[in-house]
């Protein structure tokens, strides 16, 4: 393992640590916690909370900012955060107004955070949560922990923390979440693997000549390997999966092509290229597209795509201003 | 019976065999799940060694708290909630109590399966350590019913956990990371089942 | 060679497309060339162009738009453009206020974009040129060609942009330009190689325990190998360089850490942690702080730090708007 | 006396060559450059080589003007502009001649390398394609002016060029990317220097 670290054990404090002095007028460390909060708290709006493990940057500390999130709460590399280090961010941003946890479908993220909300109620803290589950690469039935939480998160975080920057209430700001949620799908395919420092050698091993479809973002191997294909087929395959899962046909949508980390942007949009052209033979009108890293996992070269139905109101919140590390629009 | 000196004594015995098993369980995560199970509990067990001495003279309902605070606290991930949870909920059927008996032993792995049930809504059969767990918990019950002392009642049990495990090789994960890969996980032992394994092992041969 | 391209011999050509179908309401694909320049072509200002091989994504297309650049002019993969096609570019922005050229320093862009400057001369088109050179790895002495242009490339684009856009003269433009590649420093390093599409093989070997040291944006081998270090000794090597190369002492600066295309987000972080506690102790101070992916080289696994030294102008352009699909500031 | 078709017959066999060592060329210019250079000629005389038929009939001098802007239009990177421009003015001294003799001929060296050292003000001994070139204009020159026929004249101008590309590993880059390795280019022969050896043994062979 060759990684630009100094202590596997350190790499998540120096992370955060680093992220604070790269951005002093957005984050604020909150005290003896883990947890990346705005340097200014905001009151009079619903806060957001978002988190998970680490690994995933610029998830989720790149979003906390206006217009979108309030704290982020990172977890050890791929682990989710516990319930005291979550209960610290809540306490920290709580307003009047509640707080709303998006949390992404993995037992142990949802586990941790519900631990958190409990804690927090019981100081009379208003908290909600949404969980983001927008991965159709597995099998979303009841009979199984559901669909994963993947880059459609981000989504969320836009659309939601736009809606609770202006104004909106706890109930408003979980049913426009809601409406998000029940809208985006995404699937994911990696062509090599990465690691998690500490446990210092890859979480799956690949051939030359294949890849992995249907991966998570935690370096877990993905649902099938399959044989090397060029970009317009796995783009193919992807979206067939996702178009087959929900009916965009004659609807708006935004498009993210999100690169897993150590892809290169030359190839998402070669990616692009083709997901236009398909949406746009298929009769999916393509609203708007972010190409780039908002869902990473460490150094794992593969894509995502994601497709988010729009209607007025996601289309006007996601079209607000927003002003984060990772997520600035004018 | 077990005092609280003993009791912290296993619990030192059961952060040694995590620690020394911390790379094969992270292995066996990597395989099915995200490659850090072995690197999380260890972070847990560590933690709860630290913290030993300062328990020295609490009641074992206190320490069981305790080491479940520390595991939600540390662990993160699912193994911390759901042996935080666990731990806490054993602690609490044996609360004040400054020595346990055979029976004690055995409400405290029913309590713990239920701190894990409720966590993770998981029942036997879905390839998570619920498999080793329940029937371990099955025969130290029948063990403790027929009569056996304390060593055999926790070898019978290390035994069906060890069962467990290797049950779960042959089924399809439907709860926990694993049940992403679909019938892909067959074949790979379950990590949390694994773990379980470790510390009721590390429990048996203290006595 | 594992690449999720269709064809090597079209991954420009793709991504030129994906570019614009991706960001329609910043980019526009000149007439028959491969130029990227503004959807809307803005008259009355100074038009900058810059360009290169490409593979540095998003140098240079992802910084077309309001507050940098109006046109940006991708090569093929690591070759520089031919002066055909700068010639289109400069054509298309051209305004009677006067056309810059951002070139960074190499033979064959500096060559290049020359002709293509002496092409457009002939039609009376105003063209000046800056040249930027701010990688300190290599001597700058007066008989070699001189220092490269990395990462701090950026930082022009978005000074000299925000002068045009406030309405400066050619000559205004020009020496604002010239002052940031007079105070920018830059040094890379990789600890992996990339693999130029239509070469199949990586551009360098490096073993298991390397890295490569002063490495360009070219994939092409450092200045040096050396056995793998820790990041906070790897950022004391090339921030010794760098400082050493010019007196930052007092001032205040503008840090950039620059991924060249696959390292982690995290790790940046974590070397931008010891850089900012470096500066500090050296009675430097920080002003702003830009973490993430500005000129890269394809899928290589390193970083580059850059510095830039600022005064009342300088930090007032780099404060200005920007509104382009890689680079936002509000 | 070399007219017009022999020109255009030389051309391809250049084209061919070029192809025929790309992967050669490309590989020398990753060792101390940037991976490059034999996929930028062979895209540079691909073109020229399409473009063949369409100057049947030209004069050389526009003949090789066009070869110069085709290598100026579709190159790219250093080579681009270098060759380019040592086409167009080599093109430059024989506007208008539909045959050249082996006078000819060393003024078209003499005239490219003039435009290379225009574009790259380079002068012998920095590690770039001028220690073929200019070593291979100077046996041709003295051959020529010794009374030699063509091809040996042609013959003489390869091997010094072939010397100039040996001598390229002996130094150090102090013009073009290579120029970044400082000691570490020694050991490695310079791809364009090398290219332009493969262009001359092309035309020595065409005689
Ligand atoms: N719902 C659940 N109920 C019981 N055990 C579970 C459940 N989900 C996961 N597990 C257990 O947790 C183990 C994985 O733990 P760990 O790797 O620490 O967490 P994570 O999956 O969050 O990385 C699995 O091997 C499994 O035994
Ligand atoms: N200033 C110069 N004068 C003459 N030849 C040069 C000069 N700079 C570079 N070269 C030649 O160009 C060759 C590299 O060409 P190429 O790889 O196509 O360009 P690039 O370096 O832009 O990738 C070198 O091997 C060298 O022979
Ligand atoms: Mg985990
Ligand atoms: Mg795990
Ligand atoms: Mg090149
Ligand atoms: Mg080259």
């Amino acid at each position: 393992m060759k990684k630009i670290i100094n202590d596997v054990s350190q790499v998540e404090q120096e992370m955060i640590q680093g992220l604070v002095k790269a951005h002093p007028q957005y984050l604020r460390r909150v005290t003896d916690s883990d947890v990346l909060a705005r340097a200014q708290k905001k009151t009079g709006k619903v806060a957001l909370i978002s988190g998970g493990g680490s690994g995933h940057e610029p998830a989720h500390a790149g979003y906390v900012g206006y217009g979108m999130l309030d704290a982020a709460v990172p977890g050890a590399v791929f682990t989710s955060p516990t319930p005291d280090q979550v209960y610290a961010g809540i306490k920290d941003i709580a307003t009047d107004k509640g707080v709303l946890m998006v949390v992404k479908n993995y037992t142990g993220d949802v586990m941790n955070f519900e631990m958190a909300a409990d804690m927090a109620r019981d100081e009379g803290i208003e908290v909600e949560e949404v969980v983001v589950n927008d991965d159709v690469a597995v099998d979303g039935s009841l009979y199984t922990v559901g669909r994963r939480g993947i880059a459609g998160t981000v989504f969320v975080h836009k659309i939601a923390g736009a809606k609770a920057e202006a104004g909106g209430s706890l109930q408003d700001v979980k049913a426009v979440a809601e409406k998000v949620i029940a809208n985006v799908r995404s699937m994911s395919m990696a062509i090599s693997p990465c690691t998690v420092p500490a446990a210092g050698k890859p979480g799956f091993e690949i051939g030359a000549d294949e890849m992995e479809i249907g991966i998570g973002i935690h370096g877990e191997p993905g649902v099938r390997k399959d044989t090397m294909k060029n970009a317009d087929a796995i783009v193919d395959e992807l979206l067939e999966k996702i178009l087959s899962d929900l009916d965009y046909k004659g609807s708006d949508v935004a498009v993210m092509i999100n690169g897993c980390g150590a892809t290169p942007l030359m190839e998402l949009y070669i990616v692009n290229n083709h997901v236009s052209d398909v949406l746009k033979n298929k009769g999916i009108n393509v609203y708007k597209t972010y190409v780039g890293e908002f869902m990473t996992s460490l150094e794992m070269e593969g894509f995502s795509i994601t497709l988010l139905k729009l209607d007025n109101e996601t289309k006007e919140l996601l079209d607000a201003q927003a002003d984060t590390p990772a997520f600035k629009q004018l | 019976m077990t005092d609280s000196d003993k009791v912290l004594n296993i619990l030192q015995k059961i952060a040694d065999a995590i620690h020394e098993n911390e790379q094969f369980l992270t292995d066996l995560d990597a395989a099915i799940g995200d490659n850090d199970h072995g690197i999380n509990m260890d972070k847990g067990f560590q933690k709860v060694a630290t913290d030993i001495p300062s328990l020295s003279g609490k009641d074992i309902g206190s320490i069981l708290k305790r080491v479940g605070m520390d595991l939600v606290s540390t662990v993160g991930g699912s193994a911390g909630p759901l042996y935080g949870t666990a731990f806490m909920k054993a602690g609490a059927v044996v609360a004040d109590k400054n020595e346990i008996d055979q029976e004690d032993f055995v409400s405290i792995m029913e309590a713990g399966i239920g701190g894990v049930q409720l966590r993770g809504k998981a029942v036997k059969g879905e390839k998570t350590m619920l498999d080793a767990m329940i029937p371990a918990f099955e025969a130290m019950k029948a063990s403790c019913t027929a009569g056996d002392d304390t060593p055999s009642m926790l070898k019978k049990g290390v035994e069906a956990a060890e069962n467990g495990v290797e049950y779960t090789k042959t089924i399809i994960a439907t709860k926990g990371r694993a049940s992403y890969l679909g019938e892909r996980s067959i074949g790979h032992q379950d990590p949390g089942a694994t773990s379980f394994t470790v510390i009721l092992r590390a429990i048996s041969e203290s006595y």
